[in-house]
This record gives structure tokens, sequence and C-alpha cells, in this order.
């Protein structure tokens, strides 16, 4: 029982990464219909402009400690950075520690001017193009950007850890009468979750209750017709991708203390999270999301050893194995609209 | 000529002509010049351009004519590269049985996969077979690792069985690849002046097999199946209702993909007896995506220049360090030299996913046909200039009269 | 024989990941083979040659010809490597090819060059099949492997963490990942140690959570770590975001050990290293003279001290290039000769022996421990122990090593 | 007994009756219209014919076989081809290929592998699309990417085609709306000539009186579902009821 | 006869030609193909233009023209609104600017209802009747307003394109055949409609098959020939010339 109940904990934080992911691919591939093999990238992006934050604010200079000798037997070179030098340690010591949450609004004017410059420069040329010329220059995009990335921070991962206020785990399991240690769960890792939880909402919420959803949505399916009615839907739709680009980095900003980032991350996510969008089903928000939720829960299950004990290798092919299952039970994923990228 | 038209008979002509003369093309450099790193006619990349050049020529079967999306082809080259590596461990070195087999194997796999995925279309058949594809690829690397050899990939071994040939050669190693005692690794090297060039049994072998399967790839796109292709992909309402039944079109085009796709793993595996599991990944199966429209989609020739261009960078930019170009500039002075060293080098070496990352975007931005439209641009300014020398010509000729 | 070198230059070819997430790793290799060829060659401070026990080298390339060097990127996939390993055997006349950042890529390069008739002069790969059931004639590996990781390992963990213990694997799905499994296990239940669960983890897997989830439930009260790069570093981060690390289980404080320890890898994980146990084959920090002149080129030339990775590819090369004076012959079969059974010091690990039957080094082996407090960015490990190298051997045909078949070197066309 | 026999047909969308028990019955090589307000159902009753809608009840036999539950192209090569109310072609294809297609199809089946024959040699599919289209009068455009034609052309392609497979009824829904003037007389003029030299039943919905008064033997006109009157052309444009509902001045 | 309006004026109508909308030398292209090639005509304020001719004339190229639509692309000439040059602007801009397209295939947009695809046009400004009034004029719209506006019938959809446009207070309204695929009776609706929408100053042009009621209904006419113009003249004039009504109209 409390196995079960772990592994659900477990599948919704995974499954909040997921939907967070996916959230950002799908306002720009379910709405907008750009396939942007690029969003890895943004994502990738968000984690990188944490670890940026946390280099600018431990810049740091030399003084030279006689005592010490480094690799090659000189004295140490000792580094103290600015921040401290100058608020004192305990103040900039605590702002160092919070550099991830701070990067959140770090993020969000670069990530926004990001998608802007993206969508301005390179994809509003594509949404009439095929869908596979999109593929196309959206990956060779994603791969310039990953080696820019690689080029300054290197291939191997950054540790950025969260706050130290956030360290250790919660017991979930104490709280629910259950003997101590049998369900744990990380403090950062419910953050993540309740942070997911805000941002999906906020999103629909501007898209629910704005008419923004409906002119974008109405864009896609007939961008002249929209014109035609006076609306000038190229600056929706920067908006649009301006939003998911945020959506996508903010993602990336939090998803850095649980797994250091690296330049090939957004790759790593790529496939996923497509994956996800397509089986909540085109043009679907709430199905993106549920998706995510549904995906990172059974594989959780699915990584359970009782689990893994009657199919071998399960939590290899589980999200490929529902996806297909989802996909031929219902002819448009979860909750996809009709007609969107069917042709 | 062949049941072709003019103008397809001379695209085969040529195409022949550029493969069979391809260790020359290939090696336009003397060997000892510093350009010589350009040069790509050594039998491995010759076999890879055009094994890859018959994966997406058969991947444009099913994307350019239909337009269904198959993000998994790599799967159908996988177990075609496994199927052919079994064979050779099991029966014999031969590789004929072997590409029989691997078109077997992968062609009744594509069977099951596209009578599953080809329920659904648009982005969900593309996601079907990614899912199919990335089943395979991390069961492969896994949980089949005894039918697959996992990571590392399947191999020959001293122990493998072999009913109809020799376990081992006299000296003790493994027994290589051969068409009928003709070894695929034999090369002949001619040295012409500071040139040379590499003449390879494998690469002839793989490179007649590409232009077969090209002649056929014509045949297919002008023949009434290739029509019935395009319409689907045009208007699948109207089909149906014309009284046709879009599903064993497409079944079937995906079949002879996939077949294509387990010839070329077929080939790969008895040019290089391994299969790897990666070549199943879904990098893999973006990449035929890629080179198909890189080169230009729904053309006969443009899957086969995408595929030269991908593994042309692929092999030739990503040998290119340092060293080499420091020797590259070393005529310039000091400052010069490391200067230029440093604004290359991002591109090169390490860096060549980065020059291969700004290429697509170059040519998606400004040749949105792909490779193929700019030799058409260029033939078309060529005409053009033609043209204009022409009424120049008449109107210099005229005062004259 | 192949690529017979007939001007005055001989052309080795150096196989590294450059792209993909083994790059730093692949990038820090190449650095270490470009070293090695400069000191060959007569340049530089000379490095290893000074100390190296073998006199054979005279700093004039190899048997008088100056050494060249191609590179490629083996992008960590057997089929790239392959191809990048033939085209540097077709196209550029490399004689020899060293490289590799995985067991998998190391284990089919090898056959590779078995079968072109070139040596492979094997980089990082730990796994006990390259040198066990995949083991080539052409084939010679410096670094060390699984089984003496675990043997190396064993006696540290007993005496740390005492004899009475429950360990819970995470075992990374693919071959290396399962040698590794099963040395550890072997080594540690011959101590006493109790193996409570040994759970596969996918090798695309990023997030580690469910499987991290269910360990302090299980009984355990040590986590065994059988993952490496960025699989290691996701695991670990993971493991020590839940806590584990402040629990007590059984009365006893909960364990991590990672039996495979990469420096450049160790960084990405941080903070979360420190105090944990894990074997190396070579640190920066030892201080026999091989390897204070080792780091001290490397140091020099770069800015900071070489990785495992980099000594032993860098020794790799050493060993070839020594092998070829002694042999005096560049044919593959009097190189293999030349290093079958060969006894050597002075490259940074101790007395060392190639052994003839399977073309393992065998020498001291370095149990570390993620450093407390660390004084730069490199100094991420401590040397707890050097294991001595008769602790770590095992006989030839070791059942985890069987399997294969040597087989007879070959010369190639 | 008609050639198309339509008993007790009710089909709902949602809240909305959109048939509700139609009956009707198509004489052999006549021509049948189907007349009435827009939203009366009429496309509705077509997409019940030809299977792209299953009815809710009630049953359409074609040449006394049931035809519910099949799929489209099973219908075609019954015999029933279908010009839609927006123009369904091949856009990507050539005139001359979208002229081809319906041709094959009627000579070969539903499907049929031919991917290595050769295009030329099928010489007597090719002569036939020409005639189609010259009897179309669009011979000059054979060669022009279809979807960039206007859309009086395209829907005259679309005639074509389905004439080109002989079928034995043809379903028309409007299938001269938007046509110039000059080309729906020659439209009238063709199906007319067509129904009388071939064995072809024709069923058609216009809102163009004039083509249906030259053309209909008999009329039905829908209302919200259901028919109100079947009679011949002389008593539908007297009919008060269908006057003030429908025709309003154009009668 | 070829009757050109006289621009010897000037260039700059704006600043000459009292009229509201002016059309000048304009060319158009899809890509490479040439459709309209120069034309130019004058419209006057609350005045009902038709634009007549053939299939394929090149009507409907012409009004995308001038909504400024991004294909086709007009490379040359220039396009005056009440002392507003349409020439530079996008299709958005133009809308605002006054004009209100209604498309020939009505282009409802799919994935959304009635009301939102009305909803949809009151979004921009200037916005211009009220949905209660719309749904006065079309009540078969106001029973169907939560209904998929795609799943509408055909004239359903047409009514909805119309109201869509009067949603939106425009000085002008281009009407690409408004009356196809109608039944008489609301073609008879939307005749009177026009009317009222004339009476309150909206200016017109529309294009339609049936020239006999376009005719009836304009104060003037411009016929179209392979995107030239061949006539232009108060729609009187067009009735009684036989010779333009039998060669380019066939009535
Ligand atoms: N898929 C659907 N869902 C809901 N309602 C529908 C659907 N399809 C059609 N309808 C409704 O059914 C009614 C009948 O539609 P139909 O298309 O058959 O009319 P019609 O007689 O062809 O009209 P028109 O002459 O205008 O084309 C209409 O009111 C339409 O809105
Ligand atoms: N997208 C397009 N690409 C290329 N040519 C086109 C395109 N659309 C229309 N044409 C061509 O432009 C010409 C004029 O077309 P247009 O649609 O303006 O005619 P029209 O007068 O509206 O005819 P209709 O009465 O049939 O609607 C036609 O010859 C047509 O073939
Ligand atoms: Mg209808
Ligand atoms: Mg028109």
């Amino acid at each position: 029982m409390d196995a079960i109940i772990l592994q659900i904990l477990n599948g919704l934080d995974k499954g909040s990464a997921y939907a967070l992911i996916a959230l950002g691919l799908t306002l720009i591939f379910g709405t907008l219909g750009v396939v942007n093999f690029a969003h890895g990238a943004l994502f990738m992006i968000g984690a990188f402009c944490a670890v940026t934050l946390s280099r600018i604010l431990t810049l740091s200079f030399e003084t030279v400690d006689p005592t010490q000798t480094d690799f090659l037997g000189q004295p140490l070179k000792v580094k103290t950075t600015y921040i401290e030098a100058w608020f004192g340690p305990e103040f900039g010591g605590a702002m160092i520690d919070w550099a991830v949450p701070l990067a959140i609004l770090f993020a969000i004017p670069i990530m926004i001017a990001v998608g802007f410059i993206m969508e301005r420069g390179l994809i509003k040329h594509f949404y009439k193009r095929p869908h596979a010329d999109q593929i196309l220059v959206t990956f060779g995009l994603a791969i310039v950007l990953q080696e820019i990335i690689k080029a300054f921070y290197g291939a191997n991962p950054i540790p950025t850890p969260a706050p130290a206020a956030f360290k250790g785990s919660f017991d979930f399991g104490v709280l629910l009468g259950f003997e101590a240690n049998a369900i744990i769960y990380p403090y950062w890792r419910l953050v993540y979750f309740a942070f997911a939880a805000i941002i999906i909402g906020g999103v629909f919420a501007f898209l629910q209750f704005t008419t923004f959803g409906m002119v974008v949505r109405a864009g896609m399916a007939d961008r002249e017709t929209v014109g035609i009615l006076g609306i000038n839907i190229d600056k929706r739709f920067t908006i649009m991708f301006g939003l998911a680009a945020a959506v996508a980095g903010l993602a990336g900003v939090m998803y850095a203390p649980i797994n250091s980032p690296n330049y090939h991350m957004g790759m790593d996510f790529l496939v996923l999270s497509f994956v996800v969008v397509v089986v909540g089903g085109m043009g679907s928000l709430p199905g993106a999301v549920a998706a995510g939720f549904l995906l990172g829960i059974l594989e959780s299950f699915a990584s359970m050893n009782q689990v893994k004990s009657i199919f071998p290798g399960i939590d290899q092919i589980i999200i490929y194995l529902v996806a297909i299952i989802i996909l031929l039970t219902r002819p448009r994923g979860l909750l996809g609209r009709k007609g969107v990228m069917e042709d | 000529m062949l049941g072709l038209n003019n103008k397809d008979t001379l695209l085969l002509i040529i195409v022949a002509a550029i493969t069979l003369l391809a260790p020359f093309i290939l090696n336009p450099f003397p060997t000892q010049s510093a350009m010589a790193q350009f040069n790509a006619g050594y039998p491995d990349l010759m076999q890879r351009f055009v094994i890859f050049g018959i994966f997406a020529i058969g991947f444009n079967i099913l994307f350019g004519l239909t337009g269904y999306l198959s993000f998994g082809h790599a799967a159908f080259l996988g177990v075609g590269s496994y199927s052919a590596v079994w064979m050779f461990k099991l029966l014999s070195m031969n590789v004929i049985p072997a590409i029989l087999l691997a078109m077997l194997i992968s062609g009744l796999f594509a069977v099951l996969i596209g009578f599953v995925s080809l329920r659904r279309s648009g982005i969900y058949f593309s996601i079907l077979t990614l899912a199919f594809a990335q089943m395979s690829f991390n069961l492969a690397y896994s949980v089949l690792t005894p039918i697959t050899n996992g990571e590392t990939g399947l191999q020959l071994t001293l122990n493998d069985p072999r009913i109809l040939g020799q376990v081992t050669t006299a000296e003790g190693s493994i027994p290589v690849t051969s068409l009928f005692g003709l070894e695929m690794r034999s090369t002949y090297e001619m040295i012409f002046g500071p040139w040379s060039f590499q003449f390879n049994a494998g690469y002839y072998l793989c490179a007649i097999i590409m232009l077969l399967s090209f002649y056929i790839a014509i045949r297919i796109f002008r023949s009434p199946f290739g029509m019935m292709l395009r319409a689907i992909k045009s208007n699948q309402t109207r089909m149906s209702y014309t009284g046709l039944n879009p599903r064993p079109y497409t079944l079937a085009a995906f079949v002879i993909s996939g077949m294509y796709a387990g010839l070329a793993g077929g080939l790969m595996a008895s040019m290089d007896p391994l299969a790897g599991a990666e070549r199943m990944q879904w990098t893999a199966s973006g990449e035929v995506v890629l080179m198909t429209i890189l080169g230009g989609a729904g053309t006969l020739i443009g899957p086969i220049l995408g595929a030269g261009f991908i593994k042309y960078f692929e092999n030739i930019f990503s040998k290119i360090n340092d060293n080499i170009l420091h020797s590259w500039f070393a005529f310039m002075p000091d400052g010069f030299e490391n200067a230029l060293v440093a604004i290359v080098h991002p591109f090169v070496g390490k860096g060549w996913h980065l020059t291969l990352g700004i290429l697509f975007m170059l040519v998606v931005v400004f040749l949105p046909g792909g490779l193929v439209e700019a030799g058409q641009r260029v033939a078309k300014l060529f005409r053009r200039r033609k043209s204009e020398k022409t009424s120049d010509e008449s109107a210099q000729s005229k005062p004259a009269e | 024989y192949t690529n017979e070198p007939t001007g005055g230059t001989v052309t080795l070819g150096f196989n590294v990941p450059q792209t993909g997430p083994y790059a730093d790793e692949g990038a820090d290799e190449l650095r270490a083979y470009e070293l090695a060829v400069e000191h060959l060659n007569g340049g530089g401070d000379g490095g290893l040659l000074n100390t190296f026990s073998s006199k054979a080298l005279k700093g004039n390339g190899i048997l008088g010809k100056k050494i060249e060097y191609v590179t490629g990127d083996t992008q960590t996939k057997s089929d790239a490597a392959r191809a990048s390993a033939r085209s540097m055997i077709e196209k550029d006349g490399a004689i020899m090819i060293t490289g590799g950042s995985s067991s998998g890529v190391a284990v089919a390069v090898q056959d590779l060059c078995q079968s072109a008739g070139v040596i492979f002069m094997a980089g990082l790969t730990h796994s006990n099949d390259t040198t066990g059931k995949d083991k080539k004639a052409n084939g010679f590996r410096h670094f060390f492997n699984a089984y003496m990781s675990g043997a190396a390992l064993a006696p540290v963990l007993a005496a740390q963490y005492g004899t009475d213990r429950k360990a819970y694997h995470l075992t990374a799905d693919y071959t290396w990942g399962w040698t590794q499994e099963e040395s550890i296990v072997a080594a540690t239940e011959a101590l006493g140690w109790e193996t409570v669960n040994t759970v596969l983890t996918p090798l695309a897997a990023t997030d580690f959570s469910s499987y991290i989830a269910p360990v302090l439930n299980s009984g355990a009260d040590v986590l065994v770590l059988n993952h490496y790069g960025g699989n290691m570093v996701n695991s670990l981060t993971n493991a020590v975001q839940f806590g584990l690390r402040e629990k007590i289980i059984n009365n006893k404080n909960f364990e991590i050990v990672v039996p495979l320890y990469s420096r450049l890898m160790a960084r990405g994980a941080g903070e979360n290293v420190k105090g944990i146990l894990g074997s190396t084959n070579w640190h920066w920090s030892l201080q026999d003279e091989a390897s204070k002149a080792f780091v001290k080129s490397f140091g020099t030339k770069y800015g900071f001290p070489p990785s495992q990775a980099a000594q032993t590819c860098y020794a790799q090369t050493l060993l070839y290039a020594d092998a070829c004076e002694r042999a005096g012959t560049f044919n593959p079969c009097g190189i293999a000769e030349a290093l079958e059974g060969f006894e050597f010091d002075g490259l940074g690990n101790g007395p060392t022996l190639y052994r003839a039957e399977d073309h393992q080094c065998f020498k001291d082996v370095l149990v570390v421990r993620g450093k407390e407090n660390p004084t730069s960015e490199f100094d991420v490990l401590e040397v707890v122990e050097v294991t001595p190298r008769a602790q770590v051997e095992y006989a030839h045909d070791h059942p985890m090593f069987a399997g294969g078949n040597l087989g007879s070197c070959n010369p190639g066309a | 007994m008609g050639i198309l026999e339509v008993k007790n047909v009710n089909k709902r969308f949602g809240g909305l009756q959109a048939l509700g028990d139609v009956n009707l019955s198509i004489r052999e090589n006549s021509c049948h219209a189907i007349i009435g307000p827009n939203g009366a159902g009429k496309s509705t009753l077509l997409n019940c014919l030809v299977g792209k809608l299953i009815p809710d009840t009630g049953s359409v036999l074609f040449d006394g076989q049931s035809v519910l539950g099949r799929t489209p192209y099973e219908i075609n090569q019954m015999g029933i081809s279908r010009v839609f109310q927006t123009p369904e072609i091949f856009g990507d294809l050539s005139v001359l290929e979208n002229m081809m297609i319906p041709i094959f199809a009627s000579r070969d089946g539903s499907f049929r592998m031919h991917a290595i024959e050769n295009m030329h040699n099928e010489k007597a599919v090719v002569e036939r699309a020409k005639q189609v289209l010259d009897e179309m009068n669009m011979l000059d455009k054979q060669h022009m990417h279809a979807a960039s034609m206007s859309r009086g052309d395209k829907r005259r392609l679309e005639i074509g085609m389905c004439l080109s497979q002989n079928p034995r009824l043809l379903l028309l829904d409007e299938p001269t709306a938007g046509m110039a003037r000059a080309d729906t007389n020659n439209t009238i003029d063709l199906l007319k000539q067509i129904k009388d030299e071939r064995d072809i039943t024709i069923a058609i919905i216009e809102h163009d009186m004039h083509v249906v008064f030259s053309l209909a033997e008999r009329i039905t006109v829908l209302a919200q579902g259901t028919p109100l009157v079947e009679d011949d052309p002389e008593n539908i444009k007297g009919h008060p009821k269908v006057r003030e509902a429908y025709l309003g001045e154009a009668a | 006869m070829n009757v050109k309006p006289d621009f010897s004026k000037g260039r700059n109508l704006a600043e000459t030609a009292p009229a509201f909308l002016s059309v000048w030398d304009m060319h158009s292209y899809y890509g490479e193909s040439y459709i309209v090639q120069g034309i130019s005509f004058n419209v006057h304020e609350g005045e009902i233009l038709a634009l007549l001719g053939r299939n394929g004339a090149g009507k409907t190229t012409t009004l995308r023209s001038i909504a400024r639509v991004s294909s086709p692309q007009v490379t040359h000439g220039e396009i005056w609104l009440d002392h507003q040059p349409l020439h530079n602007m996008s299709s958005y801009q133009a809308a605002q600017a006054g004009i209100g397209l209604v498309p020939e295939d009505r282009r409802i947009i799919s994935g959304l209802t009635v009301e939102e695809n009305l909803q949809l046009a009151q979004i921009a400004p200037p916005i211009g009747w009220s949905l209660d009034r719309l749904y006065e004029l079309f009540p078969r719209l106001a029973e169907r307003r939560k209904q998929d506006g795609v799943t509408l019938s055909g004239g359903e959809q047409q009514m909805l394109a119309v109201a869509r446009a009067l949603a939106r207070d425009i000085k002008v309204l281009l009407l690409d055949e408004p009356y196809e695929g109608l039944a008489p009776v609301i073609v008879d609706e939307i005749e009177k409609t026009l009317r009222i929408i004339k009476e309150q100053g909206i200016t017109t042009v529309i294009v339609e098959q049936n020239a006999v009621r376009a005719l009836e209904l304009a104060d003037r006419a411009v016929i179209l020939d392979t995107g030239s113009i061949v006539f232009d003249a108060s729609a009187s004039e067009v009735l009684e010339n036989e010779s333009l009504r039998t060669e380019y109209l066939a009535i």
C-alpha cells in the first residue's frame, strides 16, 4: 500500500515535470501547429538561466593563500565572490544560496526575448511551410543552441543546488499513519509540483478567460480569414511563442536542482514531450497536462520491482506502450481536437 | 530506355555515372595536399553514402509520395542489420542470404508496425511509428541482449556455428563477408601521380544495388501505384469516394520503404558485420527524415543528395582538428594563423554539429525545395544566361544587317 | 601488414567522443594524446618518458618516424565509432587506434581493429567484457575493470561500514552495468554483506526518483549506484535529494557507494559526492614521481590537472610506442608479442603487468572518497586507500571473464 | 422498385433531427432532384447513401443490396459516385491525373498493386481520361495543377471524374453552384446526354431552379429532415407550400 | 467595346477622383501566374458594383487583392479607400480600415462554434452590428449558435459568412458569390439585406454568377475577362447590351 502511494506521489511529481514541458510545447505545437524540435533547447536554456545566474552571483576575485598549494605545487589562489565581499557572507551567501528561485525572475525576460527573437527571426516564415521543413529548421536551431551552450559551459552537467532551506525530504508516511521513512518526499520536488500547478493554472486562466486563446486557435485553423476579420494574428502568434518559451524556460529553471543541467538535457526530453502532447491530443491544453500526469504515474508504477519482476524491462517501454494503446483506442489522443495535424 | 522516359533515363545515367566513378570524383585532392582532408573517396564513407542513399530513397517512397511521416524508420534498418549479422553467424559469410533475410524480416516487421500505425494519420501516425521504434531500441539495448548483444552491438565471434562456411580462417581469425568468395573489404588501390583512388568490392556491390533500388524507385514514382500514393497525400476523402481503399496502398508503400530500410541495414552489416542498437534510436530515424527533407522530399534524387550531405559532414568535418587547421594556415603570419584557427575551430572537429545545424537552417530557409532546388536554380541561371547571351547576340547582330 | 608506414611518419588514430554526453571526457583524452605525441616526438618536458621503466623510447618518434595523428568522433555510439575508426584506417592509414569512453564502443572498435589488422589500445573502458568474453588478440586495456573495483572497494567498505550491511543496487541496464553489479555483489557478499535487491534502470532515464523512493523502505542501509556518467550524476543527486544520507536504518547511517568514479562527472554532482566512496584508476593527487611528473606536464600545458581518462590514454600511447621500439616493427603481431607479459613501472600506477592471456593490465587500484573541503574545482576526490595489485588480481579464466577467445593476432592484409 | 430505395431513414445530430423518416425511391435511369431549404438535410441524406454517415435507423438499398455499414470505397465500387458540395479533387495532381484515378478505380477495383507498371502502357486509361476532359471542355487545362484552377473549373473537373466511372447512380450535390452560366448550360446538356446515352441514374441537389427544372423528371422537396412532397416538376412549381417555404420569387 | 475609366487627370486618385474605393492599374500574381493584368475601376460611396465574368476571369483574385490577402501578390498598382492607401497595408490593416470580405469558399473557421465565429469578428475594432441584431437577421444562425461552424449546412455557412462581415463596422463589403448554395427564398432575404446595408451607406462590390440577379441589384457593373476589364458602365447598360450578355454572361 505505502509503495503504491509512494509511486503515485512520485508519478505526480514526474508528471508535473512532463506536464509543464508538454504545456509549453503544446502552445507551439498543438496550438500554433509548428513542429518545434527546438522546444527541448528552450527548456535547456531555462535551466542554464539558473546556472548563469548562479555563475553571476558567484563571480569572484582571486587572492593568493600562501599556506596552501595547488596541484602544481604553487601557492593556492583562493576565490572570494564579489557578492559576499560586498554584502557580507551572510546576505551574500543567502543570495547565492537562493540563486535558483531568483533565476525565475531572471529567466522570464530572457526566455520571452528568446521566444520573440526565435519567432520573428525564423519561425514566422514557417507557419505555412510543410511540417517537415519545420522539423528541419527547428532541429537545426536546436543543435545550434545546444552547441552554443556547450561552448560556454562544457558538456558535463553543472550542479545547481536548491536553496539549503529545501534540502532533505518530507515524511508523508508519518502524516498518513505509516511508519517513519515509508513515504518520503524531497522538499524541492514538492516545490516543483506546486510551481507546476501555478504555472499550468495561470496559462489555463489566461487562455480560458481571455479571447486570446480563441483567436490563436482560429488563426491556426485559418490565418487568412482571421486577418480578413481585422486581427493582427502575427502579433498574437509572437506573444504566444514568447509565452511558450517562458513556460518552457521556467520548467527548466526549476528543474535545475533536480538534475544537474547539461547541454543535451533538452534533447533527452524532446521525444518524451512530443509523445505527451500527442497522447494528450493535438490542440488540447488540458489533454497535454492530463497526459503528462498519466504517463508520469504509469512510468512510476512500471519502475516498481514487483511490476518489473513480472514484465522485465517494462519501465523501458511503458511510455511508448501506453502511447500506442491510447492512440489506437482514442483516434485523437485523450482530448484532441479534430483536424489538427491530421494530414 | 528500360521503360523510362528520356528525362528519367538521363537522370539514371547521370546517377549511375557518378556512383560508378565515385572513387575518382570523391578523391579530387592529391593525398599529400592539405586539402586531402576533404577527400571522401575511401571505402567506408563511399559505402555509407550509397547505403544511406538506399535508406533515404526508400523513406521517400513513403514520405515523399504519401506524406506519411514515419519517425521510426530506423527500426527497420536495425532489424535488417540484426538479421544479416545473425545470418553471418549461423549460416555463411556470403552476403546474399544475409541481405535477402534482412529484407524479408524488415518487411514482415513493417507489415506489423504499418498495419497498426496506419490506422492513424498525420502526427498521430508519426508518434505511433516513433513509439514502436523507441520500444525496439530500448528493448534491443537491454532486455533483448541475448539476441542483440545490447550496448556493444551484435558482432561475430570465433565461436559462431556458421553451418555453411568456415568457422575460423586458417590463421584463426573470423572470416570476412564476401560475395561468393569476393571479399567485401578487398580494395584495389590505383596510384596516379600524387593521387590515389580506392576501388572497393563492397562499395561496388552497394553501388549496384543502390542503382537498382533507384531504378525501382523511379518506376514506382512513375507507375499508377505512385500516382495513387500521391493522390492519398492530396485528398484521402476523394480517394475513398472514388472507390479506392487507401489502406492497402499506404501499407504497401510502408512495407516497400521498410524493405528498402532493411536492405540498407543488411548491406551495412555486410560491409561491416556489426549491428548496434543505436541504429534504431529516434535520432537515427530523425536522420533519415532530415536527409530526405534536406535533399528535397518527393523528388527522386533529393534523398540521395541529402544522405550524402549529412554523412559527409559527420565523417569529414568531425575529423578536422586544430592540428590540421594549423597546418592549413601555416603559411600565414603567426598572429593571423592563430586568429583564423580560432575562428574556424568552433565549426569543425567537435563542433561539426554546429556547422550541420547552421547548414540545416540555411538550406531550409533559402532553399525551400531542399538541395534539389539549389540544382534547379543553378540550372535556371545557366539557362537564363544562355538565353541572355543569345538575345545579346541577336541584339548585336541586328545593326550588322 | 595493414598500413605499414613507408615514409618518415607514422599515423595514430585517436578515436574519442567529441559530441554527446562524454564530450568533455573525450576532450581530456584528446589532450593527453596530444601531450603524449609531443613527448614522444621529443617536445615538451618529456613527461613520463623520464620516469618510465623501459628506456626504449628516445624522444624521436617511434622507430625514428615522426608521429602524426588523426582524430575522430565516436559520438559514444558503436556504429559511429566504427565508422570513424574505419575512416582512420582506410583513409588516413592509421596503424593504431585508441580511445573510447564507454565499454560498448571499446568492444566494438576492438572487434573492428582485430578484423582490420591494427592494434587497439583501449581508453576508458571498465566492463569486464573488454578483456573478458569480448577480448581480442589485437586489443589491449590499461584501464582497470569492474572486478577490480569490487575487489578493491569491498575491504574498504567492510572497514568503514562494517560487515553487517544490507545493500540495494541500482544498475544501468546494459552490459557494463551488469558486469559491475555482478562484481560488486560478489565482492561484498564475500565479506558478509547481504544484497537486498538489484534493480535495473533504463539507460535513458534522467530522473531516478521512482527507483530511489522505495530504497528506504526495503530494509537496505547501503545504496550502490552502478551508474556512470550522466546516469551517475543524476542518480546520486536524486538519492541525496531524498535525504537518504541523513537517515538511520538498522541503527546504522545510511550510505551510498558509487563503485566507478570519474572526477569529471563527479563535479556534475557537486556537493552530493562528499563522503561517498568509490574506486578509480588513477588520481592526480598521487605523490609518486611518475604521477607528479604527469600532472606537471599536463597541468603546465593546459592549466588544470588531468583526469583518470587522460592518464590511461597517455599511458597507452607510451606503451604502444615503447612496444614498437622494443619489437623493432610496427607489425601488430610483433607489438602484441612485446606487450604480452610486459612488466613495467613509472607510468603512475606502480609496478604493472600486461597479462598475456587476456591483455589486461594489473596494477594498484585507488579507493577514493568525495572530498569534504575541496580547495578548488578539481579537488573533488581524495584517495582513501591504494589497493595493492595482488588484491585485485584474478585468474584469466575467472567465470566473470569466461566465454571469450583471444584468438590470434591479425596483422591484416 | 427503384434502383435506390431509402426506407425510414432517421439521423440525429445531438438534439437536432437532421433526417426524420425519410422514404425515397429513385427509378432507374431517371433524374431525381432533391430540393429544399438550407439545412433541410439534403446533404445529410446524401452522406447516408455513400457511407459518410450511418443513419440511426432505416435502410438504404441500392439495386437490392444494402449499402449501410459499407465503406465509401465499397459503395463506390457498387456503382455510386458522388460530387461534393465543396469540390473534393486531388489538388496536388494535374487535371489529367485527377481524371485518370477514377478510371483506374473502376477498372482495377479498390486496390491493385501496379507499382512497377509503366504509365505509358496505360494508353487506354489516358485516352479515356482525355476523352472525358474533352467532353467537359477542359482538355486545354489537362496539365494544370488542379489546386490552382478557379472554383468553377474544379467543380467541372469533379463532375467529370464521377462521370468517367460510368456510375450507375450519380449523386450531385449542387454541381453548378458558382459555375458560369454558359458552363451551367453545358453541364445540363452533358448530363442530359449522358443520362440518355448511358444507363445512368442521377440524383441531384440544387438550388438553381433553372437546372432543376431542365433536368429533373421527379422532384422531392425536403424540409426539416422530412420529405414534404414528391412530384413531377410541373406540379412542384405550382405547389403553394413549396413556393412559400422554398422557391420564393424564383418560381 | 472597351470603355476604360478616365485616369488622365492624374495618378493619385484619392486627390482627384471623388470615388470612395479606387483601384488603379492593379496587377496581381499567384506565384508566377499573372492573373489580374492591370485593371482600374472606381466605386462611389454607397454604390453597389457588380463584378462579373466567366469562371477563371479573375474576379476572386481582384477581391482578394483589394482585401490585401497575402496571396495573390499585387506587384503594381494602387488601391485607395476613403483617402487611405490600402496597397501598403496587410489584410488585417485593410480590414480595420473598413474592408469586409465574404470569401468565396466562406472560410468558416473549424473548431469554433457559430457564436465564436461571430465573436472573432468583433475582437478588432471597429465593431459593427451586435450579435443580437445579426441573429435577428439570420434566425437560423441563432438556432445553431453552439454548433461547430463547419458542420453547418452549406447555406447556413453562407449566412454565417455574411453575418461575420457585418459584425464589423465596414465601409466596403466585398461579396464573393454570396448567393451560391442558397435556397431561393434565402437569396431573396439576402438581397433584401444588401439593400438595407446599402441604405446605411455601405459600399458593396458583389461578384456573382447569377448575373441577372446581380445586375438587378447593382448600380454599376464591371466585366472582367482573363484579368482585364472589358466593360465598365451602369448596370442597366449591361442588361440592355445584347452582345455583352451573350458573349460574357451567357444570359
Ligand atoms: N456533424 C453535424 N453535427 C451537427 N449538426 C449537423 C452536422 N452536420 C449537419 N448538421 C446540421 O444538420 C442540418 C442539415 O444539414 P445538411 O448539410 O444536410 O443541409 P442541406 O439540406 O444540405 O442544406 P444546404 O442546402 O444549405 O446545403 C443542418 O442544420 C446542419 O447544421
Ligand atoms: N492559388 C492559385 N494559384 C495559381 N493560380 C490560381 C490560384 N487561384 C486561382 N488561380 C488562377 O487564377 C485565375 C483566376 O481565378 P479566380 O479565382 O480569380 O477566378 P474567378 O473569376 O473568381 O472564377 P470563378 O467564377 O470560377 O470563381 C484562374 O485561371 C485560376 O486558374
Ligand atoms: Mg448541402
Ligand atoms: Mg471566384
